[in-house]
């Protein structure tokens, strides 16, 4: 049996998929030529589910969904390949027009710097209510109570007066939960939340995460977190992607990727964070090196200049998705049946320390 | 809000206070004064030095100046016999400023459009366009445009009059002739300040929220990209309403710019300083306005927060 | 005091000056020790005064009051002519790596500035220190013919760090090193920074505001909160035994990345947020948030007090 | 999808020479050719440097290849339109257009450059002292500035003129009086801006001299800014130039500037459309493409399009 | 790096081409002659046809000054020159008007030039009273002049101009006021009949008749006020051509006695009196009045006196004041006008004057109503209400600096000569729009600017009208100047300026070369004679003789120890 699978095979195989992105390619056009920022990526999520992307900057795990939503700035992006299906349709065919009913409406999006995300000069509430007048033909009144009733759905102390402040009138965290707010003012199937906690402090980064925990449990809702925070994710994702290049390296569930990474990077980079639980000062396990330039993508695999496993095919060939356990998937020479020397080293991360 | 009103006022004070002072030592380096003329004798012109006062030492008429300025008194025209300086403002000023006015709705509105235009269209033919129109504008001195003008739509087309400051009929093209270079500027200035917001995050905030690009641009593009065209708003329009010699002079029309200049060959003292003084007075009180107005527009200007870490 | 204590910090103050009435208490009454061959790690979140601290004792704000002993000499208000010495002793790694590095120079000429300005090396030999340099912190001599925003963010951190050695300091403020910097990047720097710090023996002012590396890197944490220490103690005690109740709710907010302990953790939330250090009312600056407070701490400002050895917390719990 | 199948001898783990992890794979690119990578992306910026290369190798040779000097009358042939011996036809007195018309870009150019310059100059220690030093230094000489940007430019620039010795020197020092305010509020914003970027504060911290961090940091930084500016203030010397013509206040005869020249043509628009439209549109021309080459620079030198 | 270079290269190689464009070859053995010049346009345009003339011609480079007309009038008082493009226009139909600016430290002998024997001749022509002897005194004076060359006449100017075959009967004259519209009327005017659309040009700076003294005032006026007598189409003065119905003068030429015409009104209704002449008149030399043309007033016995009564400061030497007052008024009493009743108004002259009438008729000699003069005081004629009208027409509508209309004066005593209803200036001062307007005949007339001579010659033959003015130009030479100060070095220049010539090709524009210094348009001992013709006939025109120029040149120039320099071959 052969053991790789097609991409069909992985975005189905976890369960119904309200959103499954197939074999996606994006390019960006820069004046020194093209750099390829997304290069085949395929995952799902479920209705309901939560997954979780994990990558290091430049990774493509923004871009990939910035193309679900249609926000690929082009020029300089273009979309080379592939399929997104959200909800039976293949978003990456519909019209302009059909994509503005999508956003918004069907899905929410949240993105990583709150404090230039807000439009300046216009009243918090009315950012709000400029999504449910879209979309939901309300009034402008009754919008503008819809909105005061999101900020306090994302329990924005005194909702009625903040409505009416402009965004340089909130802190920081207050402007994430606004801006929360407008993503869920449509009460969406799916909400993609863009590094929702990076620019924020701790103490309210654990503020809104808990937010959205419990928003995700009332709610229901199928949330998209990209992140580069592993910590962020071991609280809130059930199903985790690890992306790296423009490719996705390593998928499966939380305790899959926590507890049994298969692949080098995603071993690497669990190993890399240090613990207020571990002792201090001893050697971390960093990735040495840079992570490569898409502008000349490599032809093998993308990590393996920086993995201390590399072999001569990683080098000239890259790998292709390996099931190494239910709905774990790994794309890595060191998991190929022809390996002589399979990884047998198992990372003990959680579970098992002290 | 009192205070800070209170010390932009004296800072527009002093300001006019140097600006006086300057003007009248350069005036006076001029060379000739106000009654060099091919046929004066001596006599008559000490007698004429003496009805304006021009006779005392030039301390003393400085003192005069700052007294009458201050009772907002600019004095008798030389040139003009009979006619105070004020009168001659009173009248000249409102024909410029309808005319300035005329013109600066037609280049902001126009301009503004042009701009936007361009930078939807960014790098498409649409933006090239706009591009073109607006350095044209800025490449041709008005008097070409004003001449060629004058020629094709009242020459050739009859369409307009020529000349003379009548009607409304009798302001358009001045009026167009006038605006087109703040046009092309103001397109310029708008396509990269809209540049600059559209790519800004709540762009695509508002582009996630499902909104077409008409909301986009209007809601969220537009009125943010308008504020740094406010601040130039102010000197703008002083500039422009205080009249222009060239077109004032190829039309025909009896406004103030033409004693911006004139009065200097003429050597017309007071009138040197009154549109002196008269512009100068304008052009802080339209910045300043302009300070006032831009915090009403940008909501982040009312409260001034402190940088920390 | 003795030889072995390296920086000496009292009654540290920097204010600024916003606007006509408004003073913005960036530092208030700092006061802490590094010791030769040390790591003070300085944690605490955006706006409660770490960089303004950093900067400070590296003397380029002006103290508003206090004392900066540097080798027990003092430094606090000595005009820059004369600190030439101790700008050569003292090194900073910047947090920004974008912003850090000047764009119009190539990393040579940046690595071999400090070296031009106190005439350390010329000619061949200066060469050979920028390429040692270059390879100390893992990069190529042909590397320096580059210009810096051709580099990837962690490398180009390491450009700073080797212009943080070119004079061979002995001690350096790092100033949230790798706040902007990938998790794998994070632990590569955090490495290098430890091994140089082993090597050489440096004392380091270690500023983040990721209390994990804080700790990880560190061998005495102070946490700071709106222009205060709260609390300064080794860094094993800061994780066994946090006192300060914003410490702890810091600890707590720390993700760890650990499902199963993510799972099974009680979180201290803190209600709002850091609140503005301009004017700050009297009392305890925490007190606002702070699940304990009570009358006193928002009328009388609590002092910096010695609770175990080597462990002060100002709380009026201790 | 094409699959590979590994033979054994791929799986040979790899020494660490020959990972080369943190190799950088674009070519090296420096500032300057960064910046003209980016503008060479520009057609409009590109037309507009190409039209100034072939106006100023005209304006050089021009004159030269010319049979006729600038000032030289051809009595009998007055108003000529274009002919054999007149490229571009004749003046008011006989003389040349297309010798006259060089020489006039010669001169425009020279002013626009030369105030331009000045403007700059002055401009950027002023704005650089007022910026770096900060405080009761800034106060005053942002007063100063403000106080001269509500002098009427006109007024001021014609007194002087009328003042001094008609002259390229009055002119170009009337117009930089008041010119180069501009200029310095622009470097004081940017200096400000730069002064609190890290790599000067990480200058400061090495021990380096105001002196240095002025020469080393602050003034190449804010190059960009200022030849972008400085773009575009040569055709507002060059027009401020036209106009000062429009009121008899050019160039002293018998030199032309295109001003001038435009002007000597608007007296007989009507008549000899050509003696006013060959300078016009010379004129425009060249403002058109300064207008390009800045708009081209400004985008090529704006950070956030950099990769 | 690249384009940072080409910018750098670009930007040096401007420079020094512009540096090496602004030298150019320098003579550096002969002292700079500095050269000025108007601004405006056309004296640009003038001023440089000289100047090429002169490098053609001698190989001298001018160095040209162009400033505007006051600072020309400056340097010229200060003898801050070295040449200078000056002009003189005539005051009254006789060469006097001309001839006495060069007096030994005369007011506007700028050149510093004396000559004793000129002096006598010019005293002996003011003070005679044959017209012959005055005449023959004048023309050996101008040869003087001529011979020595401390001026050097270049042309006598044209006035050009254009009008529709329908605008008839406007009279122009070569002396102020150059238009009158009294006569005028129209034929098939596409507008309509009866009105007239004219260009002022600018807005009048002076409408009270007592100071003014531009001819776009003097014109208005001259419409709107009218004097003892009014030239006549055919530039004769008639009894009964103003408002003296006639008048007597007496045996030694002396004394006139001007009879005042019966029922004159002024425009609001007040009768118009001698009282009226003698007011004003007195006002003009009054000097509180400062008016600058008050020396045209100076014929009259007594001005003079009057004008020179110095009045000190009333504030600093009230005592001083009250002396003058006193003086001045011993003075005005004593002046030679006098209304003896309301018809009668008495004239006595300083000296017999041939061309008395002929002022009588310029608007200093206007009369005006001490009323109101005195109620509407510095206000007095500037709006339309503000002043009184006895012409034939009145001021309707005056929107400054835009437009002023002109309509009939039905009061006036010859209304019924009067043809138009109205008139209605334009005031644009630019030169191509009211070509334009003309062409599309929103103007009936307009002065020709000399580019569009041709235009007008080929497009509009009939309409194009040309005529002489009263006015020479000349250069003035700086005696102090190393070379100017040798009368052969300024011989030799204006040997070298071939007159017709610079008419011909540069000036193009009808204006005569001035072959001496009065205009022609000055008559001789009588009406219809001229001066020049009659009375310089017989001495050599001066004229364009290169070679002679040439020679003469390098001799006097080698003499004063400098190296001539080489004509250029070309």
């Amino acid at each position: 049996m052969e053991q790789t699978i097609t991409d069909q095979e992985l975005s189905k195989a976890a369960g119904k998929p309200l959103l499954s992105i197939e074999d996606l390619q994006v390019s960006f056009h820069t004046y020194a030529g093209e750099v390829h920022a997304v290069r085949g990526v395929t995952y799902s999520v479920e209705q309901g589910g939560s997954l979780a992307v994990v990558g290091e900057s430049g990774c493509g795990k923004t871009v990939t969904v910035q193309a679900v939503m249609g926000l690929t700035p082009m020029p300089p992006g273009e979309i080379k390949g592939g399929r997104i299906i959200f909800d039976g349709k293949n978003l990456l065919t519909l019209s302009e027009k059909q994509m503005q009913s999508v956003r918004g409406k069907d899905i929410g999006m949240i993105f990583q710097d709150p404090m230039t995300g807000l439009n300046p000069t216009m009243t918090v509430g009315r950012q709000i209510a400029e999504a449910i007048v879209k979309h939901q033909n309300l009034s402008r009144r009754e919008a503008t109570e819809r909105a005061v009733e999101m900020l306090s759905l994302v329990e924005i102390p005194n909702p009625g007066v903040r409505a009416y402040q402009y965004p340089h009138e909130f802190s920081g965290g207050m402007r994430q939960r606004a801006m929360i707010a407008i993503a869920l003012a449509c009460e969406p199937l799916l909400l993609i939340a863009d590094e929702p906690t990076t620019s924020l402090d701790v103490t309210i980064q654990s503020q809104i995460l808990e937010l959205l925990q419990s928003l995700q449990d009332r709610l229901g809702m199928t949330i998209v977190l990209i992140t580069h925070n592993l910590g962020v994710v071991a609280r809130l994702s059930r199903n985790i992607v690890v992306m790296y290049a423009g490719k996705v390296v390593e998928s499966g569930s939380s305790s899959d990727i926590f507890y049994n990474s298969a692949h080098p990077y995603t071993q690497a980079l669990l190993q890399s964070v240090p613990r207020l639980d571990r002792p201090s000062r001893m050697e971390l396990a960093s990735i040495p090196g840079t992570p490569p330039d898409l502008f000349q993508p490599p032809a093998g695999c993308a990590f393996a200049p920086r993995c201390k496993y590399a072999m001569k095919v990683c080098i000239e060939h890259d790998a292709q998705p390996t099931v190494v356990g239910d709905g774990h998937y790994v794309s890595c020479w060191l998991h190929h049946k022809a390996n002589p020397n399979p990884l047998t080293q198992k990372l003990q991360n959680g579970g098992s320390y002290q | 809000m009192g205070r800070y009103i209170l010390r932009r006022f004296g800072f527009m004070l002093i300001s006019l206070w140097v600006i006086v002072t300057v003007s009248f030592i350069l005036m006076n380096a001029v060379p000739g004064g106000p009654f060099t003329s091919v046929k004066l004798t001596p006599l008559v012109e000490k007698q004429l030095e003496r009805k304006y006062g021009l006779d005392k030492p030039r301390w003393q008429q400085y003192i005069t100046l700052l007294k009458n300025l201050l009772r907002f008194d600019l004095g008798l025209s030389i040139r003009e016999r009979g006619r105070s300086v004020n009168d001659i403002i009173k009248y000249t000023f409102p024909t410029s400023a309808v005319l300035g006015l005329e013109a600066l709705t037609f280049a902001v509105t126009l301009g503004l459009a042009l701009g936007i235009i361009a930078a939807l269209y960014r790098g498409k033919g649409l933006d090239y366009a706009a591009i073109i129109i607006a350095v044209i504008g800025v490449s041709i001195p008005n008097f070409v445009v004003a001449s060629i003008l004058q020629y094709v739509f009242g020459y050739k087309l009859n369409l307009l009059p020529i000349a003379r400051w009548e009607s409304f009929k009798h302001t358009i093209l001045p009026a167009f002739a006038l605006g087109l270079g703040t046009l092309a500027s103001m397109t310029r200035m708008m396509r990269s300040s809209m540049l600059e917001v559209l790519s800004q995050d709540f762009i695509r905030t508002a582009k996630a929220k499902g909104l077409t690009s008409a909301q986009i641009i209007w809601r969220h593009g537009v009125r943010n990209a308008i504020l740094p065209i406010v601040t130039i708003l102010g000197p703008l329009t002083a500039a422009i309403t205080t009249g222009t010699l060239v077109i004032e002079r190829m039309f025909g029309i009896p406004g103030l710019g033409k004693y911006f200049v004139e009065s200097i060959y003429n050597r017309d003292y007071p009138m040197i300083m009154g549109t002196t003084v008269f512009y100068s007075a304008i052009l802080l009180f339209m910045t300043f306005l302009v300070d006032i107005a831009y915090g009403l527009v940008d909501p982040r200007i009312r409260i001034a927060r402190g940088k920390g870490d | 005091m003795t030889d072995s204590v390296a920086l000496q910090v009292d009654n540290l103050r920097k204010y600024f000056q916003v606007g006509k009435r408004q003073t913005l208490k960036a530092v208030d009454d700092v006061s802490f020790t590094v010791n030769k061959g040390e790591v003070l790690g300085i944690v605490g979140e955006s706006g409660c005064g770490k960089t303004t601290l950093g900067r400070t004792v590296a003397r380029l704000y002006e103290p508003t009051s206090g004392k900066i002993l540097f080798n027990g000499k003092d430094i606090t208000t000595k005009p820059d002519a004369e600190l030439l010495w101790f700008r050569k002793k003292l090194q900073m790694i910047f947090q920004d790596p974008y912003a850090s590095l000047d764009p119009r120079m190539t990393v040579g000429e940046i690595i071999a500035e400090p070296m031009d300005i106190h005439n350390l090396a010329s000619g061949s030999e200066r060469h050979e220190k920028i390429n040692y340099l270059l390879s100390i912190v893992g990069l190529n001599p042909e590397h320096a013919n580059r210009f810096p925003h051709e580099f990837s963010g962690g490398q180009r951190q390491r450009i700073g760090i080797a212009r943080a050695l070119a004079v061979d300091p002995e001690f350096i403020i790092a100033d949230e090193p790798i706040s902007s910097l990938d998790v794998s990047i994070q632990a590569q720097i955090v490495n290098l920074l430890t091994r140089l710090q082993e090597e050489r023996g440096l004392s380091f002012m270690f500023i983040a505001h990721d209390l994990s590396m804080v700790r990880h890197f560190s061998h005495r944490v102070a946490v700071m909160y709106l222009g205060k220490v709260v609390e300064i103690a080794p860094s094993g005690q800061i994780h066994a035994s946090p006192l300060h109740p914003y410490t702890k709710a810091l600890m707590s907010a720390n993700p760890i990345p650990d499902p199963v302990v993510e799972g099974s953790r009680t979180r201290i939330s803190l209600p709002g947020e850091v609140p503005s250090p301009i004017n700050p009312p009297p009392g305890c600056r925490f007190a606002g948030r702070c699940p304990h407070a009570h009358g006193r701490c928002t009328e009388e400002d609590p002092v910096l007090k010695e609770v175990e050895k080597g462990h002060r917390v100002s709380c009026f719990l201790y | 999808m094409l699959r590979y199948n590994p033979k054994p001898e791929d799986f040979i783990p790899l020494t660490l020479d020959e990972k080369e992890s943190d190799a950088i794979t674009r070519p090296p690119i420096g500032y300057w050719q960064d910046v003209w990578m980016r503008f060479r992306k520009n057609k409009l910026a590109l037309t507009g440097l190409a039209i100034l290369a072939i106006l100023g190798i005209m304006a050089i040779t021009g004159p030269i290849i010319s049979q006729w000097d600038y000032r030289e009358c051809d009595y009998g042939h007055f108003n000529e339109f274009v002919s054999s011996s007149h490229w571009f036809g004749t003046d008011y007195l006989g003389r040349d257009m297309f010798t006259r018309l060089w020489h006039g870009t010669r001169i425009s150019v020279f002013i626009g450059v030369t105030a331009a310059v000045i403007d700059l100059v002055i401009g950027v220690i002023w704005g650089g002292i007022a910026g770096y030093f900060g405080g009761i230094v800034d106060d005053i000489m942002m007063r100063i500035v403000d106080i001269l940007y509500g002098i009427p430019y006109l007024l001021v620039v014609i007194l002087l003129l009328v003042v001094m010795e008609p002259g390229l020197a009055s002119i170009i020092i009337a117009m930089s009086l008041t010119g180069w305010v501009g200029m310095a509020r622009l470097v004081r914003g940017q200096v400000l801006q730069l002064k609190e970027m890290e790599y000067v504060l990480a200058a400061r911290s090495i021990g380096a001299s105001p002196r240095r961090i002025i020469a080393r940091h602050l003034i190449p930084n804010t190059m960009g800014v200022v030849l972008v500016s400085l773009t575009s203030s040569i055709p507002g010397a060059i027009f401020g130039e036209a106009f000062l013509s429009f009121i008899g206040l050019g160039v002293p005869m018998p030199q032309a500037s295109l001003g001038t020249l435009a002007n000597e043509g608007y007296q007989v628009l009507r008549i000899y459309p050509q003696n006013m439209i060959i300078p016009a549109v010379a004129m425009s021309l060249l403002i058109l493409s300064f207008n390009f080459v800045g708009d081209g620079l400004r985008d090529a030198l704006d950070p956030r399009l950099r990769q | 790096m690249q384009i940072k270079k080409t910018a750098v290269v670009f930007t040096c190689v401007l420079l020094v081409a512009s540096l090496l464009a602004g030298c150019g070859p320098k003579k550096q053995s002969l002292p700079a002659i500095r050269f000025l010049a108007d601004d405006s346009e056309a004296a640009k345009k003038y001023a440089q046809g000289l100047q090429e003339i002169f490098r053609k011609n001698l190989g001298i480079e001018l160095v040209l000054e162009n400033v505007d007309f006051k600072t020309r009038l400056q340097k010229m008082r200060d003898q801050d020159f070295d040449l200078v493009f000056a002009g003189w226009g005539a005051d009254y139909n006789d060469p006097m008007s001309f001839i006495d600016l060069w007096v030994t430290d005369g007011p506007y002998n700028d050149v510093g030039w004396s000559n004793e024997e000129f002096d006598e001749l010019v005293t002996l022509a003011k003070t005679s009273t044959d017209q012959q002897e005055r005449m023959e005194a004048m023309a050996k004076a101008e040869k003087i002049l001529l011979d020595e060359a401390p001026i050097i006449p270049v042309y006598w100017r044209q006035r050009n101009f254009a009008e529709h075959p329908w605008a008839k009967g406007i009279v122009r004259t070569a002396f102020a006021p150059s238009n009158e519209w009294k006569w005028a009327y129209t034929e098939g005017r596409p507008g309509g009949d009866n009105e007239l659309n004219l260009n002022l040009g600018e807005e009048p700076p002076d409408l009270q008749s007592v100071t003014c003294t531009d001819t776009v005032s003097i014109d208005i006026l001259n419409a709107t006020l009218e004097g003892l007598v009014r030239m006549n189409p055919d530039g004769v003065y008639e009894q009964g051509s103003g408002l003296a119905e006639s008048w007597t003068v007496s045996d030694d030429g002396l004394v006139y006695t001007f009879t005042i015409k019966d029922g004159l009104k002024w425009s609001n209704g007040e009768p118009l009196t001698a009282h009226d002449f003698e007011y004003a008149w007195k006002t003009v030399v009054d000097p509180r009045t400062a008016s600058q043309y008050n020396y045209i007033m100076f014929f009259v016995k007594g001005a003079e006196d009057v004008a020179n009564v110095e009045i000190p400061d009333e504030e600093e030497d009230p005592e001083g004041y009250k002396d003058a007052i006193a003086e001045l008024q011993e003075a005005l009493d004593n002046m030679g006008v006098q209304a003896i009743d309301d018809n009668h108004l008495v004239v006595t002259l300083e000296a017999p004057s041939t061309f008395f009438l002929s002022l009588c008729a310029f608007s200093t000699y206007y009369p005006l109503n001490q009323k109101a003069h005195e109620q509407w005081g510095e206000g007095y004629a500037t709006e339309v209400d503000k002043m009184l009208y006895c012409g034939p027409f009145v001021i309707d509508e005056w929107k400054h600096g835009s437009k002023m209309v002109l309509k009939k004066n039905t009061g006036y005593w010859d209304a019924d000569n009067v043809k138009l209803d109205s008139i209605h200036f334009d005031m644009i001062k630019d030169i191509n729009t009211p070509v334009t307007m003309y062409e599309a005949n929103e103007l009936d007339a307009i002065g020709v600017p000399g580019d569009f001579i041709p235009k007008f010659q080929s497009e509009r033959p009939d309409e194009f009208k040309q005529m002489p003015e009263a006015v020479s130009f000349y250069l003035e030479c700086n005696l102090n100047h190393p070379l100017l100060k040798d009368p052969k070095v300024r011989q030799a220049l204006s040997l070298a300026l071939d007159r017709q010539e610079y008419c011909d090709n540069v000036l193009r524009n009808y204006s005569e070369p001035a072959y001496a210094y009065c205009p022609p348009s000055m008559q001789g001992a009588e009406p219809g004679e001229v001066f020049v013709e009659k009375y310089l006939k017989d001495y050599l025109p001066i004229t364009g003789d290169v070679a002679r120029a040439q020679k003469l040149f390098k001799e006097a120039v080698e003499a004063l120890g400098y190296e001539a320099p080489e004509p250029p071959t070309k």
